[in-house]
């Protein structure tokens, strides 16, 4: 074992684990890492800390309540993960719902995917050591929250979805509140850039970091902004659109440099997006009943279904094999963390452990994504 | 590719797959041992060129096992799912993939913790999610554990 | 000049008392442990009141409040956490090198009180003036690098190695350019005493006077400082998000303390160190103009050792501004940082600097 | 030559990079007086606004004659994922017709096994549930968090159908 560890240099190599309780890990992940030096050698996630067995406890749910579920998994995307399942059941039974929903769904995964990534820029920014960027991002994630919470009655695990439309209406107050955080965040957003997009010590730190090529990303299934940075064009609301995202203007950011800037740049140009999307529907929200008419008891014809979205972190997959009862036969969730995660080994070897950490806040992982 | 040239061209490379037409994606379904060939097919073969796996699972059945593949081609835009029916449901055991979609690595770990499919070459096949010592495979139609699972 | 703010009056006086008293030796003796006993009081002090600043800055620079609780405005928090640590069990990890796990909060403490001991903060408010003063700082401030390797060594952790094995690459390549920087200010001063370097400057501070290549030696010696304290953006030796707390890992109770608060005193001696050379210790601020002399005149009569601390503040800030601001730089960047910019570029100000003692050309 | 100009440009950009960086937090920090967002929780409790939607608990609604809507049909148990709801009917004979009808006795909810996603509520028919605005939960025995949601005393009310 001893000899093994001996690298050809003659330098000893040596492990270090990182994690279950880390700062940067965000979450119980442990990484065992091989060191030699501070380069590393090998990344090797354990995971499963937080398992919670939601795919078995899906089995003895009825759809309505799968949904809760997923609020669970990515809470960063609660509002997208309990889409996917609304839709995968509304596409099952070939239920339309008004357009009046699909605006207000696509109006909130978009102030979701805001939060999402306002939260991310923050963590980013302590991971590297500039701790104000997180109390920064936190300021304006807040009154994103402060609008659900008005809405949707929770700030976090939202439950808003239903199979069929949604759980309220929007509150009154709604799309006064969203205009006004609109104007006030897009006077934030620029300071965002003066912090960390153009300092100096952050470009060092992030350029040429964790090259990802868009070969490995696409072996390595891995989506969302991390993926786009590569240049592999996942986006899920193009390709395959949902919601209102027919009929709304975006661009899909798509770098080739791969590398961690690239994939912290991608996400700040999402925020822009995010905003021009949320712009564009937020005046036309279309009258309708916020609820498809629906039977009591939700049971999927026999067959298998999957239904895929973006989340704030990539492609986002339910997959249900019904066998006609009101419970699913076998649930399983696709989440964008597990496979992001499973590309860090590859992209980490050979950089330094501090490098690791600014690889692992651009993949943006959330834990208990992973683990389920 | 179209479904239906997709469905000729599997069934001339491989007779013995069972093709379905499910509500979105074409599904078929092939014994696990000719599995692996049939995966590297659908990899590198021009036409099909199936480079993006987005999503790997695995049903129990209770007579058998299916692990199934979610696949996609990037650069033709066309997608499948790829299912390897392994009748043994005392000792199932399948090819890995890992080398062909990367991604499979942890899927596959995860799989073999949760239903105890054993995955052939598989580099590091460990459990993943729940810890060594635990007993039986959860996911398993036939798992029982008192202390945790109360059925409704 | 200034004479009525003179500290060495008062010394003079308790001398002189204490001399009708006793004995000489007995007098010396006295007098070292009234010295003594100040200089850590005074250290203690100074901890609990820049740990408390430091809490406070960073909140306002993060939109927050920061302590408020505990007496007014919080101003007790830092004595409540103080008493806190002081009660904690003194944990020694098991298989830790004991001694020297126990002795290295103790060098890094020590080193800030040898240094004190030549910084003059106001007229005869200075321990003792070295004619070596500069010499003798360099050569101290060097040394609490190594508690920190000890200590980091010792714990018998891998996260406090790394930690300790960074801070000392990092010591080593930037006491360099501390080291220049000063030698730079010494060339144009003619001394190495820190009285007379504050003397030369009463007519207006070096950074002032000394021309670009003043300037460039204090923006140097912040960064160098900075980088010699440990602290932000050059905290790498704990770099909290990469090797949870770096070398202190292990440590608790008051022997964290110790480092905790070593680190608030470095950064009270650099600063002084700075204020002495670039910004002219106690001087009040002149301008070298015949035009100007009725502006000085109210300066003088703001007492010097306001001007001092003054001084030390500003910089204390400046540099605690640069730690909520910037990201951390990696190691390999700390050492590029170092060696490829600062040390040419610092060579280049020490040949720029000689030129211009050597022809006099100075205000 | 060129190689220096590069170098020192590098030197100027970095620095101003830093300095843009250095604008915004010290504006902050200058400003701090009007930018602080923080609030100081338990003192400002008073004027803390909690939206009328706010998923805190889930409670019976009793009017002032301590009656309430629950005739105890079980939707909200069957519709609550994680069986945090038990009700307790029971049967008594309505003096005025002489039929048995069913009421409830106990409406328990196990608060520690609720994960607030107001599925009870929108399932009940006769709007008898809803959600409180309550926060401050938090209780040192797990016991404490099993409440009968029916108040004692309370009866159902007249024209509530089933």
């Amino acid at each position: 074992m001893q000899a093994e560890l001996i690298s050809k240099e003659g330098t000893q190599e040596y492990f270090v684990n990182m994690g279950p309780q880390h700062p940067s890990t965000h979450g119980v992940l442990r990484l065992l890492l091989t060191l030699d030096g501070e380069i590393i050698r090998k990344v090797e996630p354990h995971i499963g800390y937080v398992h919670r067995s939601i795919e078995k406890m899906a089995e003895f749910d009825t759809y309505k309540q799968i949904v809760h579920l997923t609020d669970r998994l990515d809470y960063l995307s609660a509002h997208m993960n309990n889409e996917a399942v609304a839709l995968l059941v509304e596409n099952a039974l070939q239920i339309e719902v008004s357009d009046r929903v699909k605006v207000i769904r696509t109006i909130m995964n978009e102030l979701t995917r805001l939060g999402s990534h306002q939260l991310w820029w923050g963590v980013i920014g302590m991971d590297m050591g500039a701790i104000t960027t997180f109390l920064y991002a936190f300021r304006d994630r807040e009154l994103i929250n402060d609008i659900m919470e008005e809405t949707t009655g929770a700030r976090l695990t939202m439950n808003y979805n239903t199979p069929g439309g949604l759980m309220f209406d929007l509150h009154h107050n709604f799309q006064k509140q969203v205009k006004d955080y609109l104007k006030f965040f897009k006077t934030k957003l620029p300071e965002y850039d003066q912090l960390l997009s153009g300092n100096v010590i952050f470009t060092e730190r992030t350029k040429g970091v964790g090259k990802l090529s868009l070969a490995d990303a696409i072996s390595y299934g891995v989506t969302g902004p991390s993926g786009r940075a590569s240049g592999f064009s996942c986006d899920v609301r193009k390709t395959q659109p949902y919601s209102a995202y027919d009929r709304v203007k975006f661009n899909e950011i798509l770098m080739v440099e791969g590398d961690s800037f690239a994939r912290y740049q991608s996400r700040v140009n999402e925020m822009w997006e995010s905003i021009s999307i949320i712009e564009q529907l937020i005046d036309n929200i279309p009258e309708g009943p916020i609820m498809a008419p629906m039977k009591a008891v939700v049971k999927l014809p026999k067959g298998e279904f999957y239904q895929r979205v973006e989340t704030a972190r990539g492609e986002f997959g339910v997959y249900v094999v019904s066998d006609g009862n009101k419970t699913p036969y076998r649930v399983k969730f696709r989440s964008p963390g597990f496979s992001n995660l499973s590309v860090l080994d590859h992209i980490s070897r050979g950089h330094k452990i501090a490098d690791l950490v600014a690889i692992m806040s651009t993949l943006d992982l959330v834990i208990p994504d992973i683990d389920r | 590719m179209e479904n239906e040239k997709l469905r000729q061209l599997i069934s001339s490379w491989e007779p013995s797959v069972e093709l379905i037409d499910g509500p979105q994606y074409l599904e078929v379904v092939v014994p696990s041992a000719q599995f692996r060939a049939l995966a590297e097919k659908l990899r590198f073969d021009n036409q099909t060129q199936f480079d993006y796996m987005f999503n790997m699972t695995c049903v129990d059945w209770n007579d058998h096992f299916q692990t199934i593949y979610h696949l996609e081609s990037t650069k033709l835009n066309h997608a499948l799912v790829l299912k390897a029916k392994i009748a043994d449901h005392n000792q199932p055991e399948v090819d890995t993939i890992c080398d062909i979609w990367r991604t499979a690595e942890l899927h596959e770990r995860e799989v073999f913790d949760l239903f105890g499919v054993k995955f052939n070459q598989h580099p590091d096949l460990r459990r993943l999610l729940l810890t060594d010592e635990w007993v039986g495979h959860p996911l398993r139609k036939d798992y029982v554990d008192e202390v945790n699972m109360v059925l409704r | 000049m200034n004479a009525i703010y003179d500290f060495s009056i008062l010394t003079a006086w308790i001398h002189q008392w204490l001399s009708g008293l006793m004995e000489p030796t007995a007098v010396m003796i006295t007098e070292m442990v009234i010295i003594g006993t100040i200089l850590i009081l005074f250290v203690a002090a100074m901890g609990l009141v820049l740990v408390l600043a430091e809490r406070k800055v960073a909140a306002f620079f993060q939109l927050r409040l920061g302590p408020n609780r505990v007496g007014p405005w919080g101003i007790l928090q830092t004595l409540a956490d103080f008493l806190k640590l002081l009660t904690k069990e003194l944990i020694t990890t098991k298989s830790a090198d004991k001694f020297l796990y126990n002795l290295a909060p103790f060098i890094v403490m020590i080193t800030p009180f040898l240094a004190l001991g030549v910084i003059p903060f106001a007229p005869g408010l200075q321990i003792m003036d070295l004619n070596i003063g500069v010499f003798f700082i360099t050569a101290v401030s060097s040394m609490g690098v190594l508690g920190i390797l000890i200590g980091g060594w010792a714990s018998n952790n891998k996260y406090s190695l790394i930690g300790g094995m960074r801070s000392a690459a990092m010591v080593v390549s930037y006491e360099l350019s501390v080291t220049l920087a000063i030698m730079t200010m010494v060339i144009l001063t003619g001394t190495l005493s820190m009285s007379e370097i504050v003397n030369s400057q009463a007519d207006g501070w070096w950074i002032i006077k000394g021309h670009i290549p003043a300037l460039i030696a204090f923006i140097i010696y912040l960064i160098a400082s900075t980088a010699e304290t440990n602290r932000g953006p050059f905290d790498l030796a704990e770099a909290e998000s990469e090797l949870t707390a770096g070398f202190h890992t292990e440590y608790g109770g008051i022997k964290f303390a110790f480092f905790f608060l070593s680190e608030f005193v470095n950064m009270l001696i650099v600063s002084s160190i700075a204020t002495v050379i670039f910004f002219g210790g106690w001087m009040p601020f002149h301008l070298p103009f015949e035009w100007a002399t009725g502006f000085n005149h109210i300066m003088d009569f703001i007492p010097g050792i306001v001007w001092g601390f003054g001084k030390v503040t500003f910089i204390i800030f400046l540099m605690m501004w640069f730690r909520w601001t910037f990201p951390r730089l990696r190691i390999d960047q700390i050492l590029n940082l170092e060696w490829k910019y600062l040390l040419p570029m610092n060579l280049i100000n020490f040949l720029l600097m000689s030129l211009i003692a050597l022809t006099g050309f100075y205000l | 030559m060129n190689s220096i100009i590069k170098y020192l440009k590098g030197i100027s950009q970095g620095l101003n990079t830093l300095w843009s960086g250095m604008k915004v937090t010290g504006y902050y920090f200058f400003n701090a007086r009007k930018e602080i967002i923080t609030v100081q929780y338990p003192d400002n409790k008073d004027t803390l606004k909690i939206p009328e939607r706010f998923r805190g608990r889930v409670i019976m609604v009793h009017d002032q004659n301590n009656e309430h809507a629950c005739n105890g049909c079980t939707m909200c148990e069957m519709a609550c994922p994680n069986g945090s709801i038990k009700v307790i009917t029971d049967k008594v004979l309505d003096p005025n017709t002489g039929k048995s009808v069913r009421i409830i006795d106990q409406h328990v909810y196990y608060f520690s096994m609720c994960t607030l996603c107001n599925l009870c509520v929108q399932a009940c028919p006769s709007d008898a549930l809803a959600m409180d605005g309550s926060y401050e939960n938090a209780v040192f025995n797990r016991e404490e968090l099993t409440f009968v949601l029916n108040l004692p005393g309370s009866k159902i009310r007249d024209n509530v159908k089933d």
